[in-house]
């Protein structure tokens, strides 16, 4: 054993063994008493701090159900989440109602309309203001804002269109908020195989929406006279009353009698 | 608590006995090199000083103020100057330059570069021979300049095109390196 | 799993093209060919026995000291590689300079041994460990080629372009690196998609 | 006094850690997509950063030269940057728990940032004095936080542009660096040496 090594040795071991003792004591001082509850409340939540809740994390809205204790619902977790947080925290448990997001606008681009080109910044809420880009005032520009902000990465623009996946789609409704032309909606699901919706958001006649648009509601009304029907229309657009849906067949039907075919269906 | 107690115990454990281990790795191998680095150091310095000083035959280290100083003889064993190892901060990291002076410490050798990160094909170039041998002959008395065109003084070098920052350097640690050598001789003779 | 280690570590997730980790060193030695090598060679030496040494150690360090644990350990082989260059290969180390002891906070190492060498059976690890330090290297060379050939007209050292070339200096500045990066993985991004 | 603002100035400017020294690139990329977690990052940087560089100094010059165990360096400084960021991360957590909330995630990125290790390496290749280094160490994370606000600012326009698909994300960002870069040159012939 020569000299460096020995010393080597020493300092190593000291700097070592100082800085170890150190953060082990600092540990043991600074300790922060954080309520294991709201770690264990915390784990339980999908963790992906999609902010549906209207918290801005999950673990801020993890500490207030913690501390406040009041009946709650994480739309992305679920019943099963949802009843496992009641149970820790003993509250009642709250039924919660899963919803996922559909589109009001079908139309690939070679449908849609467009007369005066755009060119500028690459986002939705900059074409909605510019008027430019799209015929339709109603549907959607195809720019994919909605699709930088989904957390869950459900939604993606297929020729032009907005195509959501309904596995992924955790139901949060950041799409709805970004959304410049509201065309998102969201809409019950208890785990049906298809989610049919209208295709279309415009309110205008049936000139009008013929001159934009080859895929939109021209407020026919066929839909609205099938039996039993949850069709409904309002301002020369239909909509469906997702309460009243009494059976799947009749949503096929209406799909196949759409004269412009903007009845459409997502599949799980 | 206990838990965190035995937690800790183990924290502190684990990381001083690495510390230790890797302490003794390193001070094992750096002992076994040492000699070799410090060969390989000696060598570039001796090459470097042999190539200044053609006439020089026999080197000699002498260390004064903890700073080496190279005394050079010919082959009569008289004194023919010194060299000293000069080192400072160029345009991307250190720059070390070995230079040689006559006895009187009047007129520069010349210089040889031997330790330098600039960016090769520019700053690099201070490598050259054309760059380094207008050091040679120089006057000690004044400090050496460097100038991006046409030297017209005698004591200017030519700086390298698009690399005056690595040139000016270069110049700097060889002013400072002159004046450190006149402090450490003079000190010495007294 | 071996064949995807392959794949994945020299092509689809790749450490420079793909996952962009250890910028520092692979922008600041890609002046010439010959630095490349030599820093790919000294990554994958430590690449290789921090793997070893971290997956032997996987169930023993405490989850809280993981990362000084490891970044010891990757210091202290760092340290062997440049006391053993200093020794051996004097010109080496002297034009990697400063950039040796970076390969410490190299994110691909310390990358690997916490995302593959701390999970996965010694042997794998190893195997890991070769085949990203094997996709570095190549990043390296790649890209050294590049810098060198444009802005030297040389290769290694022997010229290659003819002397009426004008070398373009900006390619062994700094900014010259980030071009011809960027450059790159733009052209790997275009290959994936004919894919 | 002069010697500090010239260390100072030429720190920050022209040789500046992520342009000329391409130190800390992974963070650069990595959190320079938006303004204020690159405003977060910058200053958790600046701070360890200081820290970092005077301990550093200390253990140093107070113990690795007098012992002659120089060949150390690499290792105890990294000891020092690991505990140091733990350190510190358990400080602002336990006293300024909004702080934490602002830096909490990205203190713990910093023990790979290598612009702090390049910082304590420089600083003792450089024979800098304690003053110095620890101006030395606060420039050098101000430097890096400068160019990573600069660069977070371009991102943030940067993703309202038509950028053609094969460069979109990593490379149209490292051509963004490599014309900050070019800029940054500029600076260079801002002292004399």
């Amino acid at each position: 054993m020569n000299e460096i090594i020995i010393k080597g040795l020493a300092v190593m071991g000291g700097l070592g063994l100082a800085f170890s003792v150190t953060l082990a004591y600092l540990s043991h001082r600074l300790k922060v008493e954080s309520n294991p509850l709201v770690e264990k409340v915390l784990d339980i939540l999908p963790g992906i701090n999609c902010g549906a809740c209207g918290f801005s994390s999950c673990r801020n809205f993890a500490e207030a159900i913690v501390a406040e204790r009041k009946p709650f619902t994480c739309i992305p977790g679920g019943e099963d989440v949802n009843r496992k947080v009641s149970q820790l925290l003993g509250i009642q448990s709250q039924e919660v109602k899963r919803v996922k997001a559909v589109v009001h606008c079908g139309a690939t681009k070679d449908e849609k309309k467009v007369s005066s080109f755009y060119v500028g910044p690459t986002s939705c809420a900059f074409v909605d203001i510019t008027l430019g880009g799209l015929d339709c005032k109603y549907g959607c520009i195809g720019l994919g804002d909605c699709v930088s902000v989904c957390p869950a990465g459900a939604i993606s623009i297929k020729r032009g269109k907005v195509v959501i996946d309904i596995k992924k789609c955790i139901g949060c409704g950041r799409c709805a908020k970004v959304c410049p032309r509201n065309l998102f909606e969201l809409v019950p699901w208890q785990g049906e195989s298809k989610i049919y919706f209208v295709a279309c958001n415009n309110e205008e006649k049936v000139g009008y929406v013929k001159t934009v648009c080859e895929r939109g509601c021209i407020g026919c009304g066929i839909c609205v006279r099938i039996k039993d029907s949850p069709f409904y229309l309002q301002n020369n657009l239909s909509h469906i009353n997702y309460q009243q849906i009494s059976n799947e067949e009749i949503l096929e039907e209406a799909k196949n009698k759409c004269p412009t075919k903007c009845i459409q269906e997502l599949n799980a | 608590m206990k838990d965190s107690l035995k937690y800790n115990l183990r924290v502190i454990f684990v990381l001083t006995f690495i510390s230790l281990i890797c302490g003794f790795i390193l001070s094992f191998v750096f002992n076994s090199a040492k000699a070799k680095i410090k060969e390989n150091q000696k060598k570039d310095i001796y090459r470097a000083i042999y190539q200044i000083a053609d006439d020089c035959k026999n080197v000699e280290e002498k260390s004064i103020n903890e700073e080496t100083i190279y005394w050079l003889f010919n082959d009569k064993d008289e004194l023919i100057g010194y060299a000293y190892l000069s080192q400072g901060q160029g345009y991307q990291g250190k720059i070390k330059i070995l230079f040689a002076v006559d006895k009187s410490i009047e007129r520069l050798l010349g210089i040889e570069i031997i330790e330098n990160v600039e960016t090769p094909g520019l700053g690099s170039r201070i490598n050259e021979e054309s760059f380094k041998s207008q050091f040679k002959n120089l006057k000690t008395n004044v400090p050496v300049e460097c100038v991006k065109f046409f030297p017209q003084k005698k004591n200017q070098i030519q700086a390298i095109t698009s690399a005056t920052i690595s040139s000016r350097a270069v110049v700097g640690i060889l002013n400072k390196g002159i004046q450190n050598l006149k402090n450490l001789i003079e000190e010495n003779d007294r | 799993m071996i064949g995807r280690i392959f794949k994945e570590g020299l092509w689809t997730n790749h450490p420079i093209f793909r996952q962009l980790l250890g910028m520092c060193p692979t922008l600041a030695v890609t002046t010439t060919v010959l630095n490349g090598i030599s820093m790919g060679l000294a990554v994958i030496f430590v690449l290789f026995f921090s793997s070893l040494v971290v997956s032997l150690l996987r169930k023993v360090v405490p989850h809280q000291v993981r990362i000084a644990v490891y970044t010891i350990i990757i210091a202290t082989f760092v340290t062997i590689v440049d006391i053993f260059l200093k020794a051996n290969f004097p010109q080496i180390s002297k034009a990697l300079g400063p950039y040796v002891p970076l390969i410490i906070v190299n994110c691909i190492i310390l990358g690997r041994c916490e995302a593959f060498a701390s999970k996965n059976r010694l042997s794998l690890a190893l195997l890991d460990a070769l085949v990203m330090g094997g996709g570095f290297f190549w990043g390296l060379v790649t890209l050294a080629s590049v810098r060198e050939i444009l802005g030297q007209g040389t290769i290694l050292g022997y010229k290659i372009l003819p002397p009426s070339f004008n070398p373009l200096i900006v390619m062994v500045l700094p900014p010259g690196a980030f071009l011809v990066l960027g450059t790159l993985v733009a052209i790997m991004n275009r290959l994936e998609r004919i894919k | 006094m002069k010697e500090l603002v010239l260390i100072f100035i030429s720190t920050v400017l022209i040789n500046n850690f992520v342009l000329t020294y391409f130190l800390g690139i992974c963070p650069f990329l990595g959190v320079s997509g938006r303004l204020s977690s690159a405003i977060g990052m910058g200053f958790s940087v600046i701070f360890v950063m200081t820290f970092a560089s005077s301990i550093a100094w200390l253990i140093y010059h107070l113990i690795l030269v007098k012992l002659n165990l120089v060949f150390l360096e690499y290792i105890v400084f990294i000891l020092v940057i690991a505990s140091l960021v733990q350190i510190v991360e358990m400080f602002v957590r336990k006293y300024s728990p909004s702080l934490y909330q602002a830096l909490g995630i990205y203190l713990p990125l910093i023990t790979t940032n290598c612009a702090i290790l390049g910082c304590a390496l420089f600083m003792v290749a450089r024979n800098y004095n304690f003053l110095e280094a620890v101006v030395y160490g606060f420039s050098a994370g101000l430097g890096f936080t400068v160019v990573l606000l600069v660069m977070a600012g371009i991102r943030e326009e940067l993703n309202y542009c038509e950028v053609p698909k094969v460069f979109r994300g990593a490379p149209i960002t490292l051509i963004t660096a490599g014309l900050l870069a070019l800029c940054f040159m500029g600076f260079s012939g801002l002292i004399r040496a």
